[in-house]
């Protein structure tokens, strides 16, 4: 599969945001909201990023569909650095989001069709009945019906309504999609037709999404590939069910040891505890930005930034207690 | 309540308080309402005609007129003419300026030399030449050619006397400090608010002022001074509005003092552009005027007829100029000089009495078959618009009077006047001007203003009278001694109030 | 949202409705004056001036003899056509620059805001006294001096609204399909910045009447021969002590039309305010 | 740190001080016709015209005018009234602290009614007091502060002869016949300001009564008025705070009315004097200490806000 | 298995909201009850009537609510519902503590957490101002806010998520309460920061024996913290029971159509989730019988005609469906269920 060329490439890419302001309103302080990410995508393969609020993911989706420039690093879409593309047209067609609140994603003033339709007019693919034909299809593909476009969005539910956007993202028939947090503000039981839904169009269509969330369930049902992101870095990569089976970075062993399994037999079970909140990211901390809270930190951890060694084919993590080269 | 209460010594009745409505009472304060403030307290600077009445408690002139503007005298006891072109002053004993200096020929001269020095917005001394001390108390004027008008222009703001001293010592500034000779001096002065006077206790004439003290409150709205007189803040407004008056009648607390006055309205034209450069659309806006319909309406009944610019029973008046209304003749005048679609621009203010009489004088003119667009613009502005930038035709104004006639004449029909901005006249005109300057004689000098009158009015129509509306004061039953003039501007220095 | 479903919830908010019904009224007689009007108002008759109500002039005459029914008629025109005129200005001028603003940010955005900042300091009405007294006494002139008091307003008020929108994510998901600003701003700005700048113009247009009154009660609003109700006013305060109903009825008019304007935005908001849209 | 919050915002001030008086200076540009023709009335020969012209700076280029204008304003010589000859900054100074004082009352009558009848309407819902204060917030804004002082001349002046029709007593020469004088026009001032701040604290009080840290109060226990006033008001009052801001400069344009009406010579009486005689030197000067007066209160309310509000940070 | 009085006893609640298109019926007929030291959790979708059911209890609804006056809510021997509101104040903090959802915008914006914690205390507590900051520094110690002392004058954005909530519970305990209502104390947070919350109520319920109401929709946060689960759907209870119970054989459909659709964490992931179907119906269009017919795989004729009543089921929970209804008065009448029959006359 490395062997491949990804779809999707990040390389060290960093995104700080000036904040704060002095006398004269200038900007004397910046929110590293990421800090150095790299990592790939392939065709077909679905990444998931989870981690805490706040630790850059979503930051990481809107770099990726252009909505906002890194401040460092590059991005690379099937080999061709995305800030080489004129416009964002030509980056549109292949590249499309999907948001998590499905109520303020849809132009509350727009009908469900002319929503779905808008990326195709963009594109000025097809004539108008083309396009009209296209957008029944597409609300047929995601399991509404044709006469639904001519509603508004606020004559939907929220399970509806995220897919009207996934219906939208479909349109130009895009190679990946960035998934930011699509399912978190949704039910359970409509969760779950909307994971099937979005399985089943990757199925279909042979696209790779990036998969946002923080429901760390959601994203092992739904990735390949999972990154585990502890403020503004990847603490750990690896396959979902290495990473499940044997997880590396002490950050990815708390956040699974938190989740609540709802099996009342397990309560009991033995678990790591985070201490304290995370940290802000205008100041990480020196060193290994998780030492703070981290249950089994050292001495060197504070004063060290660890990189991302591999700790086995696919998987690898940023922790010194696995680097070797460091004692 | 207008008789005149000018000697201090009127017999006394038999009031057994020894008192009587008639007999001047010494004391007490007075509020008076108007209209507006002093443009400056210097005479030389001020602007309009409103001024005087806030200037004359503090400043004396040399001469005074009487209530019919014949001259009287003032500082200046007596005056005489040695020739045509020389005026000797014998001035009065014993006058000082309130800040003490001494009133003598010297002042005279300062003043007279101040009105024609260019700081001076005073045109009315111009002809005279020079000024010479003859003695302390006597002055001679040396004229540049002979003006009959010179001695009433002394009663006007060119005849206050300011102190010399005070003028030396404040230069610029002299409008904060301003010293005169008057039966007033001025305490406090709030611009556009309020302007405290006190009695000056060393008036030349003695016994008088009556009041200790006068405040003038400016208050411009109509409706406001007629609320404040109502409700006893002030006591007395100099002029009240014709449609007010109906009301104030009403008050059993207030009384009414309506008088004749030398001011009147005008329609300046603009004689040197269509459609008024042609003599016949003059005449036909003269004679196509219902001046007493305009009275009725406008004015509610306020008002006399003027077809000349000096009123009833004003020595230069003359009774047998009569223009009637007459509609018809207007339509002849303009189909015999083939004029049709006669049309004009009407300047006038933003404020609601003018824009009804420019209303009403449009309706009727459009009868005889004359287009009136109006155009209002604040009163500066309207002058501008229609002296300087030549935009309009016609400007309606109130012409407020001078105490001579000659004043009025050179105002407004000379060739050079102010409100003859075409220029026009006729060589017989310029000439009549001429010689009315150059006459002395009361009886003459009316002759001539008849046939002034008769060639731009009645023959020319180089500007339009229309009607005089009385000056009506209104003050609260407890003042006393107000003694209107012809003017129409008010002397507050003789009231009194009558103290129970 | 369409338009009837707006109209439908309008009508459930019953004192905006009858705002509704009473301005479109308003507007219905504007538009009909000049034939429904008894006289030509502007036939003076100077014989009778200043009448009292009667069966020939039923709101009795002004001060020049004209039927005071026929102008509050012709007023109302006026208001109407004025008002509009005056908040045309600050949606034409004030709300592009606003969204322009909001959308780039950035310098121009600063040195805009500024600006805007500045002029609303300026005390609106000597703003206005300031602007009609330069450009000359009349309705038009007042009404443009207004709408210039109002733009800057509607500027920071669709800013303000863009700023919102312009971070909200279906902007971004157009902007991810390639929109560029002139798309956003048709497509999704425009529409959704609309309703508080129609429930603001909605409050605006009660306001310029209210100013224009004001300006005309200080000789530098409208002048004859425009009849607005604000010099009715003005002409009925200066002629008060001959006949107090000439300040009624332009009284009357002007504070049923800002009432029904202000109702009808109170309305609006209700109306418009897609949070109160949603079902589920 | 709140120091630096109120000098950076102090800087912020100076720019747009500086707009505003540029706007200002601008505006009076556009006035057609000549002062100094005016000035000079039936008197204007060219040598004066030309003289006078050059005494007042009129034949320097716009914008040395205007920087001479600034630099003289900055240090306090507003120039002399092209109309009295008087100083502006003297003229002004004598108006200033009667504006000040009907503005301060008009300012207070505003709030004190706007919250009185908004806290009312909230803690009466549905009650006759929710009603008056409903209708008060819209009818207050729809009757023309001129009619409403006409109204109440008519009542208060001439038929019941309470208070005075016209007139001002500085509240240094009494305060009782200070407030006799004030009531009538410091109430016809205020009463768009009662309506305005009466509609916005009621509905911006409707909304914070809804908020959940309002159910969090009544779930510890507390009652209504503690929920009103200990937790509602201070959060509610925020928005107001700003309108009070800009409420100033709406009360210090309509004393341009109220003081021609009562016949107080304030600031309103002097610029409205100055725009009908186009005394465009008293004109720039009232409205730039209009200006500044209006740019101080939004900074203290700016200051006033960040003392209500503990997130804004300093 | 309680025998004695449960603290909290709710009786066929019934809150509806009469609006301009109809009356709404969030909680309908809902009967339920609250052991002293139980911890008791209400799960459900959004919308089911979870936080209208709870803020019934303390009469905290919103807006133009109604209680149905056959409806009671029985604590400590009184009926809440019935209560003056100067009585009930003095419950309200004192007897029954909250917490909500969001902990940011339940705090006020304006007030220190100091000043918020002491207020509770001083509403109930006469002590003065100074004792109550005190006790107050103690709770904040208490629920683990490091530093407290400087704390204590922080504002609530000052805070994290975290805290804030800490800060919240704070407030809730301020004056020894019988009974905690958490309406979604979690939701907001991070899974990390949840466990440490969900702990630290645990933590309390054991110190003080507190009762909890644990409103959530996260079935994993039931199985952790709750001792017995009510399942809500449409403002009707639809199956009760021990939390082992229930989640070792749920018997509603829809209580297992909700286990099935989460995706489980431990083994590999299956290649779809088997989702309930539907949506949750709007509702003012509630079907008629059973709410759950338009999403139950397993519907029968009878459930679109009539509402199945909660009844006792052999594997110990209490269940309301038809499926499990074999006509009245059946054999299974085991004790429970007539504890909660006689508890509710
Ligand atoms: N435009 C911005 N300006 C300043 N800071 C920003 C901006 N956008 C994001 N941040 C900051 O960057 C950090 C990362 O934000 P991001 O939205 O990527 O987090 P996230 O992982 O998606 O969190 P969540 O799970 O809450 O969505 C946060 O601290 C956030 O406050
Ligand atoms: N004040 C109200 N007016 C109208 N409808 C209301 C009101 N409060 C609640 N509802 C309705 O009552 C139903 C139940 O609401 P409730 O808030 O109890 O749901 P919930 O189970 O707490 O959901 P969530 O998980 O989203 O918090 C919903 O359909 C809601 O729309
Ligand atoms: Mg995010
Ligand atoms: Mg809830």
């Amino acid at each position: 599969m490395t062997e491949k060329q990804p779809l999707l490439s990040l390389q060290g890419i960093k995104k700080h945001f000036p904040v704060g302001s002095g006398l004269f309103g200038q900007k004397s302080n910046s929110v590293k909201a990421v800090d150095g990410v790299s990592l790939d995508i392939y065709p077909g393969q679905t990444v998931g990023l989870v981690g805490e609020s706040g630790c850059g993911k979503s930051t990481i989706g809107r770099m990726v569909v252009g909505l906002s420039e890194p401040t460092a690093g590059e991005i690379y879409f099937e080999g061709r650095k995305l800030s080489e593309y004129k416009s964002k047209k030509a980056m549109g067609k292949n590249l499309q989001m999907i948001f998590q609140d499905s109520y303020s994603s849809l132009n509350p003033r727009m009908t469900v069709a002319d929503i779905i339709a808008e990326p195709l007019v963009l594109h000025k693919v097809g004539t108008h009945k083309e396009r009209g034909k296209r957008v029944d299809e597409l609300l047929e593909r995601v399991g509404l019906a044709a006469y639904h476009g001519s509603r508004y969005p606020i004559e939907f539910s929220g399970g509806q309504r995220q897919r009207i956007g996934i219906a939208r993202a479909l349109a130009l028939q895009p190679k990946l999609i960035v998934c930011d947090e699509p399912v978190s503000a949704l039910d359970v039981s409509i969760q779950a037709q909307i994971l099937n839904l979005l399985k089943e169009i990757q199925k279909d269509l042979g696209l790779s999404y990036l998969f946002i969330a923080h429901g760390i369930q959601v994203v092992k049902h739904i990735s390949d590939q999972i990154a585990v992101m502890y403020l503004g870095k990847i603490a750990e990569f690896a396959g979902k069910e290495e990473l499940f089976a044997n997880p590396h970075h002490p950050y990815t062993k708390a956040l699974l040891a938190a989740v609540p399994l709802p099996d009342p037999r397990l309560r009991d079970r033995e678990r790591i505890l985070l201490k304290g909140d995370l940290p802000s990211p205008a100041n990480p901390p020196a060193g290994c930005r998780f030492h703070t809270r981290c249950p089994v930190a050292m001495e060197k951890c504070k004063v060290t930034d660890p990189a991302l060694i591999p700790t086995s084919q696919d998987s690898r993590t940023a922790c010194l207690l696995y680097d070797m080269s460091i004692v | 309540q207008s008789g005149s209460t000018k000697t201090p010594d009127t017999p006394p009745t038999a009031n057994p308080a020894g008192e009587s409505p008639g007999t001047p009472q010494h004391g007490g304060s007075l509020t008076v309402a108007y209209v507006a403030d002093v443009t400056n307290f210097d005479p030389i600077k001020g602007t309009t005609g409103n001024d005087h009445a806030l200037l004359w408690p503090l400043y004396d002139t040399l001469v005074k007129f009487s209530p019919d503007m014949k001259p009287e005298p003032g500082l200046a006891e007596s005056w005489e003419f040695p020739d045509n072109t020389t005026i000797l002053l014998h001035l009065r004993e014993g006058v000082k300026f309130s800040d003490g200096s001494p009133f003598n020929a010297e002042a005279v001269k300062f003043n007279i030399d101040r009105v024609n020095s260019t700081d001076s917005q005073i045109s009315d001394l111009k002809n005279i030449q020079s000024v010479e001390v003859v003695d302390d108390k006597t002055v001679k004027l040396q004229l540049s050619q002979p003006d009959s008008s010179i001695i009433l222009a002394l009663s006007d703001r060119g005849g206050m006397m300011v102190s010399p001293t005070a003028v030396k010592t404040h230069g610029a500034d002299y409008s904060l400090h301003p010293v005169g000779a008057g039966p007033f001096i001025v305490t406090n002065h709030i611009p556009n608010g309020e302007i405290g006077y006190e009695a000056n206790r060393d008036y030349w004439q003695k016994g008088l002022p009556y009041l200790d003290k006068l405040t003038v409150k400016v208050i411009p709205d109509a409706n406001s001074q007629i609320n404040a007189l109502k409700t006893g803040q002030v006591d007395f407004l100099p002029n009240v509005q014709p449609q007010m008056v109906a009301t104030l009648k009403a008050d059993a607390n207030i009384v009414l003092s309506p008088t004749n006055t030398l001011a009147l309205n005008m329609i300046y034209l603009r004689t040197d552009a269509p459609p008024f450069n042609d003599k016949a659309a003059r005449l036909a806006v003269l004679y196509g005027i219902n001046r007493q319909q305009l009275i009725d309406a406008i004015n509610f009944g306020q008002g006399t007829v003027a077809v000349q610019p000096f009123p009833k029973d004003y020595w230069a008046h003359d009774d047998s100029i009569n223009i009637p209304y007459d509609p018809e003749k207007s339509k002849q005048l303009l189909k015999d000089a083939g004029l049709s679609n006669v049309s004009f621009t009407l300047t006038t203010y933003p404020i609601e009495w003018w824009t009804r009489l420019a209303n009403g004088i449009k309706g009727q003119l459009e009868e005889v078959g004359i287009n009136v667009t109006i155009k209002t613009l604040e009163p500066n502005a309207a002058v501008q618009s229609f002296l300087g930038d030549k935009e309009t035709n016609a400007l309606t104004g109130n012409w407020s009077g001078r105490p001579d006639p000659q004043m009025t004449i050179a105002s407004l029909y000379g060739k050079d006047s102010y409100y003859n901005p075409g220029k026009a006249t006729t060589s017989e005109l310029e000439s009549l001007i001429k010689e009315a300057a150059a006459t002395t004689d009361q009886n003459q000098r009316a002759g001539l203003y008849k046939k002034i009158v008769n060639t731009s009015v009645v023959e020319n129509a180089f500007s339009i009278p229309t009607f005089s509306q009385p000056m009506t004061a209104a003050m609260s039953k407890k003042i006393q001694g107000f003694e209107p003039n012809l003017l129409g501007k008010a002397i507050f220095s003789s009231l009194w109030v009558e103290q129970k | 949202m369409s338009f009837k479903t707006i109209f439908k919830r309008l009508m459930a908010e019953r004192l905006a409705f009858a705002s509704f019904i009473f301005l479109v009224m308003l507007v219905i007689v504007a538009l009909l004056a000049p034939h429904i009007q008894p006289y030509d108002p502007f036939k003076q008759d100077l014989t009778k001036v200043m009448q009292l109500p009667s069966a020939e002039h039923w709101l009795g005459t002004d001060g020049l003899g004209c039927d005071v029914l026929s102008k509050m008629l012709m007023g109302s025109q006026t208001a109407i056509k004025s008002a509009l005129f005056a908040i045309m200005i600050p949606l034409l001028v004030g709300v592009p620059l606003g969204v322009l603003s909001g959308y780039f940010g950035g310098v121009i955005d600063d040195v805009f805001m500024r600006i805007v900042d500045a002029i609303i300091a300026i005390p609106a009405l000597i703003l206005a006294l300031g602007i009609t007294s330069a450009l000359g006494v009349n309705l038009w002139n007042a009404m443009m001096a207004i709408g210039i008091v109002f733009t800057p307003k509607f500027a920071r008020l669709a800013r303000g609204q863009t700023l919102q929108v312009r971070l909200e994510p279906y902007v971004e998901a157009a902007k991810i399909s390639g929109a560029g600003f002139v798309w956003i701003m048709f497509r999704h700005i425009l529409p959704n910045i609309s309703p508080p700048i129609v429930v603001q113009a909605s409050f605006n247009l009660s306001m310029a009447i209210l100013t224009e009154t004001t300006l005309s009660f200080l000789g530098m609003g409208a002048q004859p021969p425009d009849v607005s109700w604000g010099n009715l006013i003005q002409q009925g305060y200066s002629l008060i002590y001959i006949n107090p109903w000439m300040i009624v009825y332009p009284g009357i008019a002007i504070m049923l039309t800002i009432l029904a304007g202000n109702f009808l935005g109170d309305g609006l908001r209700v109306a418009l305010d897609p949070k109160q849209q949603r079902i589920f | 740190m709140f120091l630096k919050f109120m000098l950076r915002r102090f800087l912020y001030v100076i720019p747009m001080l500086f707009i505003t008086t540029l706007v200002v200076f601008s505006l009076i540009l556009l006035i057609p016709g000549d002062p100094v023709l005016a000035i000079l009335g039936e008197n204007a020969t060219y040598e004066k015209v030309a003289e006078l012209r050059q005494q007042l700076g009129l034949d320097q280029p716009v914008i040395m005018q205007y920087i001479h204008w600034l630099n003289n304003a900055v240090h306090g010589d507003l120039g002399r009234s092209l109309f009295t000859g008087q100083l502006v900054g003297h003229a002004i100074q004598q108006h200033l602290a009667i504006t000040i004082q009907l503005v301060a009352v008009g300012m207070t009558f505003a709030i004190a009614g706007g919250m009185f009848f908004a806290i009312t309407s909230i803690y009466f819902p549905k009650s006759w007091m929710d009603y008056a204060a409903r209708f008060l917030g819209t009818l207050g804004t729809a009757v023309p502060n001129f009619l409403c002082a006409m109204i109440l001349i008519i009542i208060f002046s001439l038929n019941l002869n309470w208070l005075p029709a016209t007139g001002f007593i500085s509240i240094t020469d009494g305060a009782g016949s200070f407030l006799k004088h004030i009531l009538l026009p410091g109430f016809s001032l205020s009463l768009a300001g009662i309506a305005v701040i009466t509609r916005q604290l009621r509905s911006s009080l409707m909304e914070t009564m809804d908020a959940e840290y309002i159910r969090t109060a009544y779930a510890k226990g507390a009652g209504r008025y503690r929920a009103i006033f200990k937790h509602g008001l201070q959060n509610a009052m925020l928005p107001v705070v700003t309108t009070i801001g800009l409420l100033m400069g709406t009360m210090l344009g309509a004393t341009v009315v109220v003081e021609n009406i009562f016949a107080i010579p304030g600031m309103g009486q002097l610029v409205i004097n100055a725009i009908g005689q186009r005394d465009f030197t008293v004109v720039q000067g009232v409205v730039l200490v209009m200006i500044v007066m209006v740019v101080v209160i939004n900074f203290l309310t700016d200051i006033v806000y960040a003392l209500l509000d503990p997130r804004i940070e300093y | 298995m309680k025998t004695e009085t449960p603290l909290l006893e709710v009786n066929h609640l019934k809150t509806y909201i009469p609006t301009s298109k109809g009356e709404i019926k969030p909680v309908d007929d809902v009967s339920f009850t609250i052991a002293k030291g139980e911890i008791v959790a209400l799960v459900g979708e959004s919308g089911s009537g979870k936080s209208v059911s709870s803020l019934s209890i303390m009469r905290l609804n919103a807006g133009a609510i109604k209680y149905r006056p056959d409806s009671s809510i029985l604590f400590a021997g009184r009926d809440l519902l019935k209560l003056k509101e100067k009585e009930l104040r003095k419950i309200r903090g004192n007897d029954i503590a909250m917490i909500f959802q969001d902990p940011m915008s339940a705090l006020n914006p304006v007030h220190p957490i100091g000043r918020q914690i002491a207020e509770a205390i001083l509403l109930h507590k006469k002590v003065s101002p100074k004792e109550a900051q005190k006790t107050a520094l103690e709770l904040l110690n208490k629920v683990g806010i490091p530093d407290a002392q400087r704390r204590l004058k922080d504002y609530p954005h000052q805070l994290s998520g975290g805290m804030r909530q800490r800060a919240m519970i704070a407030i809730a305990l301020a004056c020894n309460p019988k009974l905690l209502i958490a309406d979604e104390p979690t939701t907001a947070l991070d899974v990390t920061i949840q466990s440490q919350i969900l702990n630290l109520l645990r933590d309390l319920q054991k110190e003080f024996g507190i009762s909890i109401l644990l409103i959530t929709h996260d079935l994993g946060v039931v199985a952790e913290t709750a001792d017995r689960v009510l399942v809500m759907y449409c403002g009707k209870i639809v199956e009760e029971g021990n939390v082992e119970d229930i989640f070792a054989h749920p018997q509603h459909p829809y209580t297992k159509g909700l286990m099935v659709s989460i995706p489980s964490l431990s083994g590999p992931s299956k290649e779809t989730l088997d989702a309930i179907p539907g949506v949750v119906p709007n509702p003012l269009e509630l079907p008629p019988g059973c709410n759950f017919v338009t999403r139950c795989g397993s519907a029968m004729v009878k459930c679109h005609e009539a509402a199945p009543e909660l009844e006792q089921h052999p594997s110990g929970n209490r269940v309301s469906c038809w499926l499990h209804t074999s006509g009245k008065g059946d054999d299974e009448d085991d004790r429970e269920a007539t504890a909660l029959v006689t508890a509710g006359h």
